[in-house]
């Protein structure tokens, strides 16, 4: 019997070490699993890595762990955000450490894990600083450059329905990043707004298998 | 001394197959395993053709074209069932997502390497499908195979004669003689069919064979 | 004013050249886009090179186009099937080419292609016979193999329902390749059962979004 | 002499979008020219965070936190667009699939090198976002921006200052004074705001300007 289903947001966020790569879905506050973020929190892991497009806004979700003082680094495209004042300070103080990813790499670092390839060439960024440091080369006469897998220990992630076996549905576009994080953790957990039965979900429609998917905590509307 | 029938070695497989697991059953005798699932389990098969929940085929007259296994026979969908493309359905086979894949084989070599896409015949093109995949892939790699060839030629071997599919591999082996795993210090005979002893077995099998301290005998129902 | 609706097959397979890269959907019978290749056995485009997971069964589809002779390479992972007889024939008569490639690889490669990749390391097939003459590369301990981008002049694939932006969803398993080759083609070629009103599908169930399709040809069911 | 207003600058880019193509706007200055499309031209707006088909902004108090654009604000969805996931949206954009990115620049060179991620500011994260990806992968890459900083230094540079988002990808700029090509024989002047001579637009350029000999005055409604 397959149930992924846990109780409570305690349950969901269990385990999670001291130092972990964490992945968060979300762009912006769009798709992000705030009710997670706020469980991690409580949970009290620290040293974090946190994976994801933006590094927080205002004082919630991501905003709020950072100011908590539990990220060591963060991974992402594009810190700033409208709202955005966390990161900004803690940065400007050299007390969060920022890998910045082209966010189409960012998207096919954690694809490239999760599909079980060990890496690849892409043009963007080639050339560039960005690209200092990293393999590149002339392939068919253009230059690209050699990206490597980025693999999370824990993806949070945030969904609309899940049924039991784990399988996703999202909202319009909350879907962004949270569908390639499933894949590419060794343990990924889901807030969704609600759970159905099984086999109420479209088969053609599901976004995310349910293989990707280890936790589903049923949480309601996003904070 | 009686060897079991092909149905007979996929039951013994399927009685491996763990609850909750996912599993992808290559074409030809694997196959045959989804049927023999001991009861209260609940196994979410896997298609390379892009199928997660294959159920069983379906009454005669109600078959769909656009609803096959990966060896192109019928399938029904179960509840929880979801459909998605090729490069979905190998980023689960290659990134580690799937627990098991039950293969066929030609021949497996006591260090487990596997070789099931080619016999170099040059009258016959060779077919790859997705073996190779299935077998860098999956967490677990077990083979169902007949002992022999039809002319006694043994499919165990120190080397194999064939081209591979991948080295390294497997770790179990069911045949129509034995269950065998493959370890650290060659193979190891889990199981032998009732009436043959283990010089029986080594006289059709080329690598040397140990037998496990707590084997037993292979039986199987009449399926 | 987006329509890319034509009215009749040849219309959808014009200007097709000699000695192009044909991309075929399907896997076996399964979302093959039968109706357009016998428009391109009509249309006479010769030494064409095929990619397809399969190289067709009986005498119908990719068997008939193999078996009129415009056939100079098949690219595929498993050129058998039940019921496939043209191909055997003309390979061991020394008539057509084979490129074996395993099918995520196959499937990976015209990713690559259309998401703007310059290539990929997989496990798959590393260290084997058909990684000779490929890089490979050893990446945190595991050997991988270096695969290219496959790109195709055409793709011919086939869905359920399209709109005249060319957003296509798919029926069941049928889906397979064709999301794929949708992306990797200079000009994407698309059977459906039926076209529907802008908006009458649902934008969290598209599968292809239209971006990716050139020309719509409606055909009822398949051959 | 009267430049143009942001808006006006908008206006103007947008006369130039072809009927039937598939735009990606940047963030900031870029988003404002969906709202200048000239009646009768069909255009697929795309939004990094996976949409297609993006539409104008919502009536106040019909907001949707799901439906965001590239930066972050509210917008619609037009019938026949569609929601996918960053890793398909970044297949989209790198893999040459949009027929035009239109971005925001601190910089462009006479070569048509961007720069448009960092300043280099230790007070302020640098933040790379979608633009690498927009600037290797768009087929036809445009900027808009205004000619000089606040302190009147050009924006238009002979080598840019700033580190490069990516090298000889922009083909056009618009900016308040002038509409201005890039070509092998550097930069071309195609339009000049009326009262403004070629010698006042080269003072406030670093490159050596060429006035087209079909150049024109350039002019925008009020918008």
């Amino acid at each position: 019997m397959i149930d992924k289903r846990v109780r409570s947001l305690a349950e969901a966020v269990a385990g999670i070490r001291d130092g972990a790569v964490v992945l968060c879905g979300g762009f912006g506050a769009s798709g992000q699993p705030d009710h997670l973020i706020h469980a991690l929190i409580e949970q009290g892991a620290k040293d974090l890595v946190i994976v994801s497009n933006n590094a927080g806004a205002g004082h919630t979700g991501l905003a709020a762990l950072l100011d908590a003082g539990r990220v060591r680094k963060v991974i992402c495209s594009y810190p700033r955000s409208a709202g955005s004042v966390v990161f900004e300070r803690l940065w400007a103080a050299g007390k969060v450490e920022l890998e910045l990813v082209p966010q189409g790499t960012l998207s096919e670092r954690m694809r490239a894990a999760g599909a079980g390839l060990g890496g690849f060439y892409t043009p963007a960024g080639a050339g560039t600083k960005l690209a200092e440091g990293k393999e590149q080369r002339v392939i068919d006469g253009r230059l690209y450059v050699f990206e490597k897998p980025l693999k999370g220990d824990v993806a949070l992630i945030r969904a609309e329905r899940a049924d039991r076996w784990g399988n996703l549905v999202y909202r319009k576009a909350a879907r962004n990043f949270n569908p390639v994080m499933a894949m590419a953790a060794d343990l990924t957990v889901v807030e969704v707004k609600e759970t159905v039965g099984l086999g109420a979900l479209d088969p053609e429609a599901i976004v995310t298998p349910g293989i990707f998917v280890d936790r589903v905590v049923e949480v309601g509307d996003p904070l | 001394m009686k060897p079991l029938s092909r149905r007979q070695i996929a039951w013994r497989a399927a009685q491996d197959v763990a609850d909750g697991s996912y599993v992808n059953l290559g074409i030809g005798l694997p196959t045959l395993v989804s049927d023999f699932i001991p009861p209260g389990r609940e196994i979410v098969f896997h298609s390379e053709n892009g199928i997660l929940g294959v159920g069983p085929a379906p009454p005669k007259g109600e078959e769909d074209r656009d609803l096959i296994n990966a060896t192109k026979q019928p399938i029904t969908l179960l509840p929880g069932g979801c459909f998605f493309t090729h490069s979905d359905s190998f980023a689960m086979i290659r990134g580690g997502h799937l627990d098991l894949a039950l293969l066929g084989a030609f021949e497996v070599s006591e260090r487990g390497d596997l070789a099931n896409w080619t016999t170099e015949d040059p009258e016959w093109p060779p077919g790859v499908g997705g073996a190779m995949d299935l077998a860098a892939g999956a967490r677990e790699v077990r083979v169902l195979m007949e002992h022999t060839t039809k002319e006694a030629t043994p499919r165990l071997r120190r080397r194999c004669t064939y081209p591979l599919t991948a080295a390294h591999v497997v770790r179990r082996v069911y045949t129509n003689l034995a269950v065998i795993d493959v370890t650290d210090e060659g193979l190891l005979v889990r199981e032998i069919v009732p009436g043959m002893t283990l010089a029986d077995l080594q006289a059709v099998t080329e690598p040397t064979l140990r037998l496990a301290d707590d084997w037993r005998p292979l039986e199987a129902p009449a399926v």
